[in-house]
Parts: structure tokens; sequence; C-alpha cells
């Protein structure tokens, strides 16, 4: 009877369960409930109870999942998301039953594309984690020229080559930093993408190869296709530098590449920090593997930003209901007014109208690292304030 | 020279990528001929493969070559085991419709194994560096790894192998009269369990070799089968389903299509060129490329 | 008094009969009645939504059953035709700015169109042969839909618009009830008439149907139409039922779906399949929690009815009514009121 | 050498075949006859194990063979060519005649074999490469009886093996017959062929729905009243 | 003149099953076609009767050039068949097998299907029940099936391969009467048997294929006369009952 008169608030977590990115997923669900036990699950007298919802890694998987949380567990708020187009496919769902929904990673361009074409349908879609990839690329850019700068590295070319997954978010990497890499001064003589899961890459690797390009640049989110194309780039011999963006995003990546990933760069969170170490160890010894910096460390950030919205609503608003997320969301997130500064890998996590959804980047907010791989372990060597050592420039490209 | 080059490096790439598609189907083309049996499982049992030579190799610390006569091993005990379990009992009760049966039984098969080995390994990526350290470069611009080379060395050597015993020994023969006529070779003195059973274990054992050659190039995982046995079903399609000889033909035509297709038009549009050309195939040929009418390669 | 009597009797004999034209017994007739009445009692919607779905994928077995169970083919590329309804609604809202209501139909048509094409394409093929050009255009169309991202967004899934603009399910529930009971009739009323039976005899023995007159070529392009159409309607109604479309919707696995409902109801029953459905739907939703036990649940239930029951639920439900069948004659044999056998 | 007690056989719930019982001495040449639908293609296939009886046994040199799985057969001596012929169509008419040896291990004795049935039925020896699914009719009734031959056989059962043949064809293997049995193997046969059967055979039986109506010597079912009226169509 | 057929030749790969045969058969008259095994009979129906078109040559029938209409075509111009190796719809029952035949072939007014089926089984004398499903038939109940399916198409020309292959004697009476009896309802025959005695009693033509070539033709008398026919077919004596 006294289980009845407590208050529960539930909550409808998106994240790829199962299916290909089924890893993060995993990671996911470790970190959140990591959080949510620093709090004991409560919010005020609100009790917390969490939905896991698997979307599957697919739009029309995801969207039907969530209309069943919605309409069966009948969620009150929704908690995060991976790929960008599931996001996009569930911020329709969101905005049908208008469920407030906090922080997705989703990179890509159609969140942002869906929600300016019409801001107050979408607002309920509150913010996305990961911000638009050229916003972070531009490293990559400057790490290289650095390089050049400094004489460590003479490219025989100014010739680019750029792959990727062929989905929105590895279109969104590639047209990106084409575009960054044109406006600097370089050519790019080739654009490729190939499906999801694709593991054979001799033919587009030894394309890539006869252009006697010095750079090949892109992202695959899926292990198995990047691991594939980082060792067969090795086996057919690519005298390039590769950048490979997200090859760190899966914790056993080295398993699968081995020392093929020696000199590879990459831009992604790190455990840099003392308590993001900690929170790393603690994560291998309750799960008994290692988690990713990007997912399940980014995930715990966002969750911690979470639990303050949580909070903040209960404590400037009274209750803690779908009415009062939203007011939360309108009038102190989306705006800046409420920011995460406790977080591992930003300093401060916050968003502007402007922008919005994407958050804000640059030094004091929202940046990623540039770092170079070197059997298994990655240094940073960019920026100049975090910079571990300079870029290592393999033997047969000097 | 350049264009030169980039077909050579085509017919490479298309080469050691068909060899493995060949392994893959002749053993679903076996199955379908002697036990009329369309294998929807088939992949995974090139799933089973991959993770037996995972765990072998890491786990257990076996030689690459061991590692995969390892997965062979066990894949054609799964193979005994499957017959065992779910084709003999469907045998004794099927008369009628067994082709639609056995398909179903099949279907079923797969998502029973595909979901064990969720639950057995969850649904990372168990994958290796490499089998064998090193390169071949050999006049072709790109050099290739000595993972490839051996892998379809072995796959070669695994289908001649075969097609030598299904042709030359008494128990080959026995097979290829099964798949004829099932009464027929009762009456000749053959045991039809036993050769259907072997037929289903060999089958088994030359996907589970393809699933262990490749590890290093693709992880195994649960759901890995998929594209292989869609690429088994194009293969012995096009050819004429049950006519071995002819799958090795028809895996280096599907593989050199897909590379021509990758290099030329873009990697999505793989299955599009290559089933778009299999159905154009059909029309001219019903029986598959090398199919012969009225001789029994297609169920009737 | 007994004029009387007689007339009623007459009368309910004469609704039975055209009852049973259309397929429809008076359990059935009854039981859809009570689904009928649903809505009006019950307001939990997530079960109105699986009953939707359960209606959506019962029509969808009667659609393929109309071919797998009677001209004898596997449609194995089903799900491509109902996505192609599906993505040709969508687009035309989406793209052109039509009415959902003018662009499901044509969605249908298309798939009908799509459906020509095959019945002409798996002519000349017999068995698994006719089924795996199915399937290849199946798959070469799923892959064109995933690669063709200007036009369909690829897998980031298009966003459609929906049917009404309501959070409520009654209006979605009544039109795919509607559908449902018009794919069910329409195609019970033809395979009880001279086309059904050309059907029949095209899927036991083709050649010797064309000898007898029966122009193949002319009915089995007739049932792939039919069947593809059918599957398009109902594509077209997912679409703007369920608001995004991904290239998945044409995927293999959701024929199998389809296909072991059929298979697993009674193929060439067509209320086999609809009824499994019916029941395979909402209790495969209920044991979504077990996740990958439920799989393997449903894998080896499959196994098991091909093995054991290969004519499905239908199989098992004659088995029953021919043993209550047997004890009530036994009984009235008993009795002393032995029925006369009948001189054959 | 064949003693077949009380068989009974059935189709699901139809029972054919009610009570047979035969006898077959080592040596001779026995004929099951009967109209269409008698049950003689059942018994023999019960006998051969294709079939499994309800009851009843059979006995084959001494053994019992009833439930016997077929393909143990050829190894002790027992071949059976079927009504329906089952060849291996998509082998070449040589390949189906060495699987018909397939019970041998001796190469030699394989060779022997096949030249005897080459000389036999010179057309297959003409054929030898053609794939036997592309034969004629005909062409492939005399490849079923020298396949059967193939495994050196003590008693062959042979199911109608003049139907569909050209008379030529007919009297070539009437005549394989006679030689079988001048090198002392037992035959069996169901025939159709009534009068020409009765020639060559000792004795027969002849069966009517299921039953054994009548047993006796060639000659005296010749000469009997209900035979020659219903199965040569000489009456009175 | 119902049929006529000029040089027809089917060609499989390098097999001339049938090469350059020239036929012509008159209303209301049975027709026989003899020869050894693999002569041809059953490849020169199937041309006619449209299941493949012939490679070279022409068919024509009741005065048309038929040559290359599909099997359901040549059913609609009134030509009907049965088959060597019995051909049925194995899950219908008997009644519904030769309603397939009277619904699809020539229908005549004031028939009703079920009518014309049932009307049909009793022609050919069909033993066994009407409900009973094809698949539990036995051949030669088949046989006597594909007849009244044949016959249920109202067909003015029949083909028959082998009816009476398997009879015994009294059976063979039986169904001889049979054959005359369709005759004489107006029906021209064209019949392919290796029993002499059927033959020999029905035919009042006869034609002989040896190796795919026609090398007689004639009346029955003029047959069992011609040398060549009795090297290349009739050989024993003894068989001719
Ligand atoms: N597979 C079957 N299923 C059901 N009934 C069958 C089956 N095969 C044969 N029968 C029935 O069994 C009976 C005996 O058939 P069987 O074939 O043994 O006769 P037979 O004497 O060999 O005739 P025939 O001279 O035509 O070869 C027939 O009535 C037939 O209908
Ligand atoms: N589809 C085919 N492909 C290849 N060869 C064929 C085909 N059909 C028939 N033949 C061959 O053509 C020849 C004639 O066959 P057909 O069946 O017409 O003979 P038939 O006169 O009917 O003989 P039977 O009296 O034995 O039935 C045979 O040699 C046969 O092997
Ligand atoms: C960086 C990421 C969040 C990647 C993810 N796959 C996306 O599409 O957005
Ligand atoms: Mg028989
Ligand atoms: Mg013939």
């Amino acid at each position: 009877a006294s289980a009845a008169a407590e208050k529960v608030i539930k909550v409808g977590s998106i994240g790829p369960f199962t299916g290909p990115a089924a890893r993060v997923g995993q990671e996911f669900k470790n970190s959140i409930e990591m959080a949510f036990d620093e709090i004991d699950w409560k919010i005020g007298d609100y009790k917390i109870e969490f939905v896991w919802i698997d979307s599957e890694s697919d739009a029309e998987k995801a969207a039907k999942a969530y209309e069943r949380a919605i309409v069966r567990d009948k969620i009150d708020v929704g908690f995060n998301t991976w790929h960008s187009w599931v996001s996009a496919s569930c911020m329709e769902v969101a905005a049908k039953y208008k469920i407030p929904h906090f922080f997705s990673f989703g990179a890509g361009k159609i969140m942002i594309d869906k929600y300016n074409s019409n801001p107050e349908k979408y607002k309920y879609w509150v913010g996305k984690t990961w911000p638009l990839p050229e916003k972070l690329s531009i490293g990559y850019i400057e790490t290289l020229q650095e390089a050049i700068n400094k004489g460590l590295w003479k490219p025989r070319s100014r010739k680019v080559a750029v792959y990727g997954v062929d989905n929105d978010w590895g279109r969104a990497f590639g047209s990106a930093v084409k575009k960054q890499f044109q406006d600097a001064g370089w050519e790019v003589v080739t654009e490729e993408y190939v499906q999801l899961g694709e593991t054979e890459f001799y033919p587009l690797l030894s394309k890539i190869k006869r252009k006697k390009v010095s750079v090949a640049v892109g992202s695959m989110s899926d292990p198995p296709s990047v691991s594939a194309f980082i060792k067969q780039a090795r086996e057919v011999g690519l005298k390039s530098m590769i950048l490979s963006d997200g090859l760190g995003w899966v914790g056993e990546w080295y398993k699968l590449t081995g020392d093929a990933s020696n000199y590879v760069l990459d831009q992604i969170p790190q455990w840099t920090t003392p308590e993001a170490r900690k929170f790393r160890d603690d994560f291998t010894a309750r799960y008994g593997f290692e988690p990713g910096a990007s997912s399940a460390g980014l995930c715990h950030d966002t969750a911690g930003f979470f639990i303050k919205v949580l909070q903040t609503t209960l404590k400037d608003y009274g209750a803690l209901n779908r009415e009062n997320f939203v007011k939360c969301a309108v009038e102190q997130v989306i705006p800046g007014k409420l920011t995460y500064t406790e977080g591992l890998f930003m300093e401060e996590y916050k968003y502007t109208t402007e922008t919005f959804p994407d958050p804000v980047v640059g030094k004091g907010y929202y940046i990623f690292p540039v770092i170079q791989y070197i059997d298994g372990k990655g240094k940073i060597i960019w920026p100049e304030e975090w910079k571990m050592s300079d870029m290592t420039i393999p033997e047969n490209m000097k | 020279m350049e264009l030169l080059m980039e077909w050579w490096d085509i017919l490479v790439a298309g080469t050691l990528r068909g060899g493995l598609y060949a392994l893959m189907a002749v053993g679903l083309s076996l199955v379908f001929g002697v036990m009329n049996v369309a294998n929807f499982a088939h992949g995974e049992l090139y799933m089973i493969g991959a993770y037996a030579a995972y765990f072998a190799f890491t786990v257990f610390h076996l030689g690459p070559v061991s590692s995969i006569l390892a997965a062979g091993a066990i894949t054609f005990l799964a193979g005994i085991v499957l017959e065992k379990v779910f084709f003999y009992p469907l045998r004794m009760r099927t008369q009628k419709q067994w082709v639609m049966n056995s398909f179903l039984v099949t279907l079923g098969i797969s998502i029973i194994l595909q979901n064990s080995a969720k639950l057995s390994f969850g649904s990372t990526y168990h994958g290796i560096t490499q089998f064998w350290a090193g390169r071949i470069t050999w006049i072709s611009s790109m050099s290739i790894a000595m993972d490839r080379v051996v892998g379809f060395l072995i796959a070669v050597m695994v289908i001649t192998a075969f097609v030598f015993f299904l042709n030359k020994t008494q128990t080959g023969r026995a097979i290829r009269a099964v798949s004829q006529d099932e009464t027929g070779s009762q009456i000749v003195g053959i045991n039809l369990d036993r050769i259907q059973t072997l037929t289903f274990a060999l089958s088994a054992m030359l996907a589970g070799i393809a699933g262990a050659c490749l590890l290093s190039i693709n992880p195994a995982y649960p759901t890995m089968g998929l594209n292989p046995l869609y690429k088994s079903w194009f293969v012995a399609i096009l050819v004429g389903m049950g006519n071995i000889g002819a799958s090795i033909a028809g895996g280096l035509i599907v593989g050199l299509l897909e590379t021509v297709t990758y290099s030329y038009i873009g990697g999505g549009w793989q299955d599009v060129i290559s089933l778009s050309v299999i159905i154009m195939i059909l029309l001219f040929k019903p029986n598959g490329l090398f199919g012969v009418k009225g001789v029994k390669t297609a169920l009737e | 008094m007994k004029i009387a009597n007689d007339t009623i009797e007459n009368k309910l004999g004469g609704w039975r009969s055209r009852l049973t034209g259309i397929g429809l017994n008076p359990i059935g007739a009854a039981l859809l009645i009570g689904l009928a009445l649903v809505p009006l009692f019950v307001k939990d919607e997530f079960l109105l939504r699986l009953l939707i779905s359960a209606m959506m994928f019962g029509a969808l077995a009667v659609a393929f059953d109309f071919t797998a169970g009677f001209i004898n083919i596997v449609n194995f590329g089903f799900a491509a035709f109902w996505g192609m309804g599906a993505y040709t609604s969508g687009l035309l809202v989406v793209k052109l700015g039509w009415s959902p209501w003018m662009a499901i139909p044509a969605g249908a048509l298309a798939s009908g169109v799509l459906g020509v094409i095959l019945g002409l394409l798996t002519i000349r093929l017999g068995g698994i042969f006719a089924s795996c050009m199915t399937w290849f255009v199946a798959l070469a169309m799923l892959s064109a839909a995933g690669n063709m991202v200007d036009l369909t967004q690829g897998h980031a899934g298009m966003t459609v618009p929906l049917l009404f603009e309501t959070v409520q399910n009654w209006p979605y529930f009544y039109l795919i009830l509607a559908i449902m009971l018009a794919v069910y009739i329409l195609v019970t009323v033809i395979i009880k008439s001279n086309v059904g039976m050309a059907f029949r005899a095209i899927g036991q023995d083709t050649e010797a149907a064309a000898s007898s007159g029966i122009d193949a070529v002319r009915y089995k392009v007739m049932n792939f139409t039919i069947s593809c159409l059918l599957a398009g309607l109902i594509g077209g109604f997912y679409a703007h039922f369920i608001g995004i479309l991904t290239p998945t919707v044409m995927h293999t696995s959701h024929t199998v779906e389809v296909l072991a409902m059929a298979y697993i109801g009674g193929r060439g029953t067509i209320w086999g399949p609809l009824v499994s459905a019916m029941i395979m739907v909402p209790v495969m939703e209920f044991m979504k929690d077990l996740m990958e036990y439920r799989l393997i649940l449903y894998g080896a239930l499959m196994v098991f009815v091909m093995t054991y029951y290969p004519r499905g639920m239908v199989g098992i439900w004659e088995n029953i009514v021919g043993y209550i069948g047997k004890l009530r004659k036994d009984k009235r044999n008993l009795s002393g009121h032995a029925a006369p056998v009948s001189p054959s | 050498m064949l003693k077949v007690n009380n068989l009974n056989v059935s189709y699901g719930y139809l029972q054919v075949v009610w009570n047979v019982s035969l006898e077959v001495g080592e040596g001779e040449m026995v004929a099951i006859l009967g109209p269409n639908g008698a049950g003689k293609t059942t018994t023999l296939k019960s006998i051969t194990g294709l079939l499994a009886p309800m009851d009843g046994s059979v006995q084959f040199l001494g053994q019992d063979i009833t439930g016997t799985p077929t393909h143990q057969l050829p190894h002790l001596g027992l071949a059976f060519i079927p009504e329906e012929r089952n060849l291996f169509s998509a082998m070449s008419v040589e390949d189906n005649l060495l699987m018909g040896a397939f019970t041998i291990k001796d190469k030699a004795q394989i060779k022997k074999n096949l030249r005897y049935v080459y000389d036999l039925f010179p057309r297959l020896e003409e054929r030898d490469v053609q794939l036997a699914g592309t034969m004629s009719g005909g062409e492939r009734q005399m490849l079923a009886i020298a396949r059967g031959l193939m495994s050196n056989p003590k008693l062959i059962i042979l199911d109608e093996p003049s139907m569909g043949l050209s008379p030529e064809n007919v009297v070539a293997v009437f005549e394989t017959i006679e030689k079988l049995r001048e090198e002392k193997v037992t035959v069996v046969i169901v025939e159709q062929n009534v009068d020409t059967t009765l020639k060559f055979a000792n004795r027969a039986y002849v069966m009517e729905q299921g039953r054994v109506a009548m047993e006796d010597t060639s000659e005296n079912i010749l000469s009997n009243d209900h035979v020659r009226k219903m199965y040569l169509g000489i009456g009175d | 003149m119902i049929l006529e057929t000029q040089g027809v030749s089917k060609f499989f790969g390098g097999l001339k099953a049938v090469n350059d045969v020239s036929l012509t058969i008159r209303e209301g008259q049975i027709f026989g076609l003899i020869g050894p095994n693999g002569a041809g009979k059953t490849t020169f129906q199937n041309c006619i009767a449209g299941t493949f078109p012939p490679t070279q040559g022409s068919v024509r029938f009741k005065g048309r050039d038929i040559t290359g209409y599909k099997a359901h075509r040549c059913c609609h111009q009134g030509m009907a068949r049965t088959y060597q190796i019995v051909r049925s719809f194995p899950q219908m029952s008997v009644l519904e097998n030769v309603m397939v035949g009277a619904v699809f072939g020539n229908h005549r007014k004031g028939e009703t299907p079920e009518g014309k089926a049932s009307e049909m089984l009793d022609y050919v004398e069909f033993p066994m029940a009407h409900d009973l499903q094809a698949q539990n038939l036995n051949t030669m109940q088949l046989k006597r099936l594909e007849l009244a399916r044949a016959l249920a198409s109202n067909c003015e020309f029949l083909l028959l391969d082998e009816v009476a292959a398997g009879l015994t004697p009294a059976e063979l009476d039986d169904i001889t009467a049979l054959i005359l009896r369709i005759r004489d309802s107006g029906v021209t025959i064209l019949i392919v048997e290796h029993l002499m005695k059927l033959i020999m009693s029905v035919c009042d033509q006869i034609a002989v294929l040896n190796f795919g070539e026609k090398i007689a033709d004639g009346t029955p008398a003029e047959i069992t006369r011609d040398e060549g026919v009795a090297k290349a077919y009739l050989g024993a004596d003894a068989l001719l009952h």
C-alpha cells in the first residue's frame, strides 16, 4: 500500500542494446547505473526508474520501441541515444507525444536540420551530446599543419582521400573534413563511402593507394569495418597518414587491429584526469571490461547533467512531471542558464539558443584532443595545453 | 599501365574473395543436392567456425592451421548433431512438401543458433589480428596479406579435395547417388541415414572452414553469418543449385562482379548490380548458368 | 407454427451460406464483432497498438498465403512489396504533397505493377528458383532503397506524416480492421471461384493445368499482382501509422516473420495464417523481456511445428474437430440413431 | 530361400495387403500375378524393407529380415528392381551400373559384371556416357535391370520389368531372365504379361484385392479357367 | 482433315528426338502411333499439344496453323491429352480434378462444371468415390481420372499416351471398349501404345516411328505386312497376342 504512495519517475533510455553497436549500449547502461547509484536513484522523494529502450541501431525499430515505451510503460521523460538517425526518428515520436527527451549523442546533421525546420515542434528533444563533426575535426588540420611547419613531416603531396561509412554520421564527418582540408589548401582526390559492416577494403584501398595521397581521413562507426580498414591499409601497403575518427570508440579495438593501428590519428576524449581514471577503474572492476571514454565516459557526464536537470526541475518548479521538464528545458537548459561543470571530460557542458541543439564547442567548453595510437595506447598530440608529445611519422613516410 | 594495374588489382581482389564464396556455396549446394534442404542456417555454421577458430587460437593457443582444422572438426560435429536432432526426425515424419518444411526448419535453426550465440558470447566482436604475419607482393601494385593468400589456398585445396572425394571415392559417389534417387540408393545398398548425416556434416565443415579462414578479416559475432549466407545463395543459384563443380566458377564470378562494382560504381551498389546480373542470367538460363534441365538439380 | 420455424431456419441458412461464401463461419463472425468492439471498452493504447499490429500482420499473412498456399510459389521477397507500398505512399506525400488517402492506394498500385513484373520474371522458373528470383528482386530493391539516399534518406530513415493527427489509436484500429477484412474476404472469394481453382491447379501441376486449358502465365501473373497489391496497400497503411520508414521494412527477416505466421497457421487455408498472426504477434510482444530466449523459443516453435504439425494450427484444429465429431458419432451410434452411410 | 509369412501392410489407415504368404525355393522362378491395385508392388516393397509391414515376417536364406533396412539387403544377395526404376538421373549410364555394384569391393569382379550386362544390353554400352535422366522409358528399364544384376544377386525381385517396353525389348528382358535362371539365380517376378511370364516361371501366385487367391504351378495356372478368362482374355 | 503435320522435328541439343514427321489424321479416326522405346512418340505428341514448340515444321489443326501454340491454347482449340507419366492435381478431389477440365476447357452452354465432371467420371467408369483426394489413387485410377479430365474439356481431338500400359487382358477389353465409345461420340483419337493387341483392334490407321523418323504409315493390315516395321519394331511374333 505504501508503494502506491511512493512517487515514481520513469525514464526511458534509448540505446543500441542489441545489434551491431551493442557494445556501446552495454557501456551506456552501465555508466548510467553508476551515475544513478551515486544518488541512490532518488530525486527528492521521487524514485527514479529506468526503462531500457533498445534501438537495435535502426531508426524504425527505435521509433517503434520508443513509442511502445511511451504508451505501454508510460515513461515521463527520455534520456540519451547514440546514433543520429535514431535520434531523428525518435524526435518525431517525442514531438507526437510531447515527451521531453534529454541529451542524445547523435552527431550528424539530420537532427539539426529537423530541429531548424520547426523549433517549436521539436523543442522536446533537448540537446545533442556530441556536436557536429566540423566543429571538432578542425583539430586534425591543425595537428597536421603543425607537424609540417615543424618540419617533422614532409608529405609527398597535398592530396587527401576521404572515406567513411555510408550513413548520416560517416557522410557528415566526411564532408566536414573534406571542406576543411580544401580550405587549408589540400586537394581531395577521392571520396568513398561503404556500407555498414563492410569488411573488404582491398579494392578501395588499392584505389586510394594508386592516387598517392598523403592522408586518408574518415570515420566508420562499427568495429569490424574500422579494424578491417586499418589492417588492410597496412596489408596493401598504403603509404599515407590514416585519420580514423572513432577508432577508439569501442574498448576492444586494439584486439582487432593489433599494431596495424600504430600511427593512426583519432580525435576522442581520453581518461586524462584522475577522476576520469578512477571512473574507468571502477567501471572495469564492476563490469569486468574496460569502457570507452567516448561512450561510457561521456555518457556518465551527460547522466550527471541529466540528474542536475531533474534536481533543478524539482527545486524550481515544485514537482517532477512532463510539463515541468519541458519548462526547465526551455527556460534553463536551452538558453544556457543551466550548465554542468562537474563532468570528467569537459570543463563545462553548455547550450545556447544560437547553437542549439549543438552544445557550445571550444576551449573551456566542449573539446576533444587529437591523439595518436602507438601499441594500443593513445598519446595526446593536440591541443597544445594537453599535449603529451609531437606527432610521430612512420619510417616509410618520412 | 595505370589501367592495367587497376584491372590486375581487381582481378586479384575478386579472386581472393570469390574463392571463399565458392567454399561456402559448395556446402550449400551439396546439402541441397543430396538432402533437398535449402539451408538457411548455413551462415550460422560459418559463425560457429569463426568462434571455434577464435577460441582455438586465442584461448587454447593452437597454431593457425590447427585452429582452422579444429574449427572444421567442430563444425563437422555440429553438423552431425544438427542433422540428428533436427532433420532426422523431420525425415521420419515428412513425406510431402519436404523442401518447404525442411527450409522452415533451417530458418528455425538459424534463429536458435544466432540467439544462442548472443546468449553465450554476447554481441561483442571476437576477432584476432592475424593468423600469419607478413604479406606478399607480386606484380601487383598492392601487396596481399599472408592471411588472405593462405586462406585462399586453403579454400582451393579443400574444394579440390572435396571434388575428388565426390567423384572418385565410393562414399563420394554414394553421396551423389543419394542426391539423385533415394530409393535407388537404398536398393543398391547405400545407408541413407549415414550418407545424409555425413553430407550435412561435410557441408557444415566447409562453412566452418570458411568462417575460420576469414577470422582475421571478419571477427566472430552472432549475426555475422547473414552476409556470407546471401553470397553463397547468389552463387549457388547463379550456377544451378546442386551443381558442385560449377559453384567454384560461380564463386569467382560473383567475387569479381562485386569487386568491379565496388571499384567503378561504389561499395553500396554491389548487391544491386550482382543481383541484377543474376536475375538477368536466370531469365535466359532458368536452371542456372550450368544447370541441366530435366536432370534433377532443381526440385519438383 | 411449423412453417414459421421453417422460414426462420431458411433465413438463417441463407445468411449462413452467404457468410461462408465470404469465408466467415458463425464463430469467426462473432469473434470479429467482438474484435470490433474492443476500442469501445479498452482504453489501453498499448493494447490497441498491439491489436493493430496483429491485424496488419494477419492481413499480410493472408496476402502471402494467397501465393504460397495456392500457386505454390513462396514469394521470399514479400516484404519488399510491403515496403514498396510504404515507400511509394510515403514519398508521394512527402515529396509531392499528396494526401495519404490518395497516396496509399497509389502505393498499392505501384506494388501491384511490380507484382506483374515479378510474375513475368518467375514464369519459366520452378520451385526454389522462383522463390530465389523473388528473393533476389527484393534484396536488390532493399539495397537500392538504402543507396538512393537523396530520395529515401537511406538508413537514416524517412519521416512520413501520420494519417490521423492524434495520439489515440482507435482510428487506425478501425482502418486496419477494415483493410484486414477486405483482404480476407477478397482472397476468400477469389479462391472459391474458378480463378481460385486455376491457382490451385497450377500450384499442383502446371503442365497438367496448361493442357486442361489454363493459361498458366496469365493466372500466375494475376496471382502475384493481387498478392503484391495487397501487400502494398498494407504497406501504405504501415507507413502512415508508424511515421518513419527505413529500408529494413524490406528486409528478409520480415518475410520470414510473415512466412512463419502463415505456415504455423496452416498454408493454403487463408484463415489459418490470419488466426496465427492474431495469436503470435501479441504473444511475441508479451515475451519481449525474455530477449534472446524469446527468439530461441520462436525458432524452436518453427522447428516443432514443421516437424510434427506441418499443416499448422489448422491441422491441429481439424484433428480436434475430427475427434469431437467422432465422439459425437460414436455416441449417436450407441444410441441407435446411426446416420446413413453415404454410398460411395 | 525366401519365405513370407502372413504379411499385412497398410498405407495409413488403408490396409491393402492381407495375410500374404509366399515361398520361393532356391533356383526357382516364381511369378506374382494379379490385376492392378492387387497389392503386388506393396508386397514387394515390404519384402525389401521399403515399407514397414504391420504384421508378418520375411525370411531370406533362413534369416529373419523383417524390418531390416533396405540398404542391407544387397549385402545378403537380394536385388530389387522397382516399378519406378529409381535410376540416378544425373549420373552416366556407366556410373549407374557401378553404383549397382556398391556392395562389391572386388574391382575385377565389378569389371566382369559390367561386361556381362553390356553384353546383355548392347544399347547400354553404346550410351555409356549418356545421363540416365535423358534416356527413353525403355532404355531406362534396361538400365534398371542391368544395375540390379551388377551386385551378383542370389535372388532378384523384378516389378513389372516389361512395362513400357517395345516387344523387342520385352523379348530381351525375358531372355535375360531365362539366362539368370540358367545361372541359378532365383527370380521373383511381377508381371502383367501373364502369358509369357507363365511360359518361363515354375510357379505362380495370383493376388486379388490384397490376398493370395491362388497358388500353383505355371501349367496349372495357365489352364485354370478363371485365369484364362481374367488374365489372358481367353474365355469360353 | 482434323490434324496435319508438315515435317515436324524436335531436337534436344544434338539429339533428333523427332525428325521430319508428316502425318494426316482424318476426323473420326483412331490413329495409332507406334515405335520402339525412345522413338520420339511422346515428344511428337508434346509438339502437337503445345508442351513445347517443334524445332521445325508446322502443325495444322482443323485447318488452322497452330504451330507454337501454348498448351492451353491448344486445349481451347479442342485438343486434350493424357500423359504417359500420369499428371493430376494431387491435393484436389477427384471431382475437382475433372472440373478443372470442364471449367477451363471448351465450355458448352447449359453445362455446369460439377455436372459435366461427374458425367465424365461415370462415362469412363471411374471406380472410386468422387470426393477422394487424387493423391490417394493408384496409377490405373489416375489414368481414368486423366481421361475424364480430358473429355470434360469437350475436346474434338484426344491424344492418348500409353493408357493401357500395365493392364490385364480383362481390363484391356474394358479400355478398348471405352476408346471405341469415345471415338463413336465424335472424338478423333491419336493413340500411342506398345500393346499391339489394342493397337491392331482399334486403329483405323497407324504410323510407325523409329529413331524419330516415320518409317511407315497405313492401315493395320499394311503395317503388319511391312518388312521394315517388322524389323524395327514388331520383332517377335510371339508377343503379338
Ligand atoms: N502410397 C500409397 N498410398 C496409399 N495407397 C496406396 C499407395 N500406393 C498404393 N496404394 C494402394 O494400394 C493398393 C495396392 O497397390 P499396388 O501398387 O501394390 O498394386 P499393384 O498390384 O502393384 O498394381 P499395379 O499392377 O498397378 O502395379 C492400391 O489400391 C493402391 O491404391
Ligand atoms: N527433355 C529432353 N531432353 C533430352 N532428351 C530428351 C528429352 N525428352 C526426350 N528425350 C529423348 O528423346 C528421345 C525420344 O523420347 P520419347 O519420350 O519421345 O520416346 P517415346 O517414343 O515416347 O519412348 P517410350 O515408348 O519409351 O515412351 C529419347 O531418346 C529421349 O531420351
Ligand atoms: C559520434 C557518434 C555519436 C556516432 C554515432 N554513430 C552518430 O551517428 O552520431
Ligand atoms: Mg505395381
Ligand atoms: Mg513415351
